[in-house]
């Protein structure tokens, strides 16, 4: 599928927004986020099969793009107009910045290409120079650290054991989770799911459980129509 | 050897240095080596004297201003041939989350690992590690503060690798255009 | 890119070769980049005419043979300034094995020279010695038990150098080192 292989292309979510309000012809400050969500969500689903941690990052854009639907859905009280944030400035602010340095890369990468092109100097007299063993230029502490590192490979199994760091959730926990909350109804809404988490893994994690859900064919995940909430229905 | 009567004696110094150096070479080093008195403007005509009879006698070479120094390089016209002698030698170029990254760091340096990640909105573990052992950034100390992060500033090999002479040579960032900004 | 019309197009190509190479560059070695039945005589002619064009143009560097091939290297009269450059260089540098055993016992210290040659697996006697004549490393103290051999830590000199507050402030092999990086 052609999807497929554009997904490998985007560095991160907010590339792959931008792409989508670049592909829309979409003003940045004034996103349609029912659109964007949808189209956005569609890319996610193609992404199932891509790494975790990509994937990771992904979904928890999902979560925020779903999170501004929701409260533009909220029915505003009877403040005035103008003094409720829009939900959609915070991730406004990130997209513009984020592509501001997004088209500074590309002028660094033209830049590399011109330095290509040059070549200096490359044969230097040994004899005016120090004793072979040298290294060239000053030491950085990366030179350092590197070279420590280097060193350690050397040295018999470490003294310190790897500590590896234990994640306290699983795919396979939130997928019983997700199935024992559904037990006694056919449908739930992903807000309800995730209620009162704030724990940005364990909303990452149950992400990954719908979609391995969804690929298994337990469960459906729909959105009854704009602007509604995002529904998880039992198969 | 430490007389020097006028340009004519000068200009020929001022090019071997510049020959032999395996680094851009700065006014300064030139100024300490050379001494008598050596200024700047001294320096950039010889400079500017030196490239046009390259350019006259049809040199393959040139003298470019980079990384504050003064350094030989082949003419562009000439990078393929040179291409060739290092062929299958020659660097990658960097990947489009080094190059994001790298210019996320020059522009709002020093920065936490952290600070990038916000921008960037994906992990940056990988590529600092890349760019570190490219040389192109470099360990700027730590933040003071909770956890002292490790603070990340560009270096010289960066000014060098893009052939920027200052880090004030940076295009400046453009801002997207708000279409009604008038209201 | 491949056509050469004549020595006036060949001259700067192989002139530009030699100036790149970073080793003497053979005959054999120019023929099999420039292609196009290049020969010795052809090759022989261009640098005889480069060096001529040199020596009218009072250039302050020639292309000289040596047993495996052509070099540029500056003129004798400009040796001087030549080493003039890397002299004092030598004062900033530091072999690789300095900076590994610097390295060590920075992040080990105060360690014992037995210490440092257990990771190191070879003597380090004379390190030693140049590392604290350099004042890039102290003693510090006598470790209690067996011979009290000498215990090693870094200096001052030694924060100054890699530019350091303190020596809290060395980044840990998991800040920067990717993990994968290591096998």
């Amino acid at each position: 599928m052609s999807y497929q292989i554009k997904l490998e292309k985007f560095e991160g979510p907010l590339d792959l927004l931008l792409f989508l309000i670049k592909e829309n012809e979409i003003d940045i400050y004034d996103i349609p986020i029912a659109l964007i969500t949808k189209q956005y969500l569609e890319y996610i689903e193609l992404m199932q099969t891509l790494d975790l941690e990509m994937a990771g990052e992904f979904i928890l854009m999902a979560a925020i793009l779903i999170q501004i639907k929701v409260q533009t859905l909220l029915p505003s009280p009877s403040v005035a107009a103008e003094e409720i944030e829009d939900p959609r400035t915070e991730l406004v602010k990130r997209l513009v910045e984020y592509q501001k340095f997004k088209e500074a890369s590309s002028a660094l990468s033209s830049f590399e290409e011109e330095q290509r092109k040059i070549f200096p100097r490359a044969f230097f007299d040994a004899t005016v120079r120090d004793s072979e063993g040298d290294l060239e230029g000053e030491f950085t502490l990366f030179d350092m650290i590197s070279v420590f590192h280097e060193a350690l490979k050397n040295v018999p199994p470490p003294l310190s054991p790897h500590s590896v760091k234990k994640v306290d959730v699983t795919v396979d926990q939130r997928m019983a989770y997700i199935i024992g909350f559904m037990k006694d109804r056919d449908r739930c809404a992903f807000s309800e799911l995730i209620a009162g988490e704030a724990r940005k893994l364990v909303l990452i994690v149950t992400f990954l459980a719908i979609l391995e859900l969804m690929k298994r064919g337990q469960i459906v995940v729909r959105q009854r129509k704009l602007y509604s909430d995002f529904w998880i229905q039992r198969r | 050897m430490t007389a020097m009567d006028g340009k004519d004696d000068l200009k020929p110094i001022i090019e071997a240095l510049i020959f032999v150096s395996d680094v851009p070479l700065s006014e300064a080093k030139l100024k300490e080596i050379v001494g008598n008195g050596l200024d700047g403007p001294q320096i950039r005509s010889c400079v500017a004297a030196l490239n046009d009879e390259y350019r006259k006698e049809g040199r393959s070479f040139e003298i470019i201003r980079v990384a504050q120094g003064y350094q030989m390089v082949t003419r562009k016209e000439y990078g393929d041939w040179a291409s060739r002698l290092y062929k299958g030698r020659s660097r990658t170029r960097l990947s489009r989350a080094a190059l994001e990254t790298v210019a996320i760091i020059a522009y709002r340096q020093p920065i936490i690992r952290v600070g990038i990640e916000a921008i960037r909105g994906v992990g940056v573990d990988g590529v600092l590690a890349t760019l570190l052992e490219r040389n192109l950034i470099r360990i700027a100390g730590r933040q003071p503060g909770l956890g002292r992060p490790l603070l990340y500033a560009t270096s010289r090999e960066f000014l060098r690798y893009f052939g920027l002479d200052r880090i004030e040579d940076l295009p400046t960032l453009k801002e997207v255009v708000r279409p009604d900004a008038s209201q």
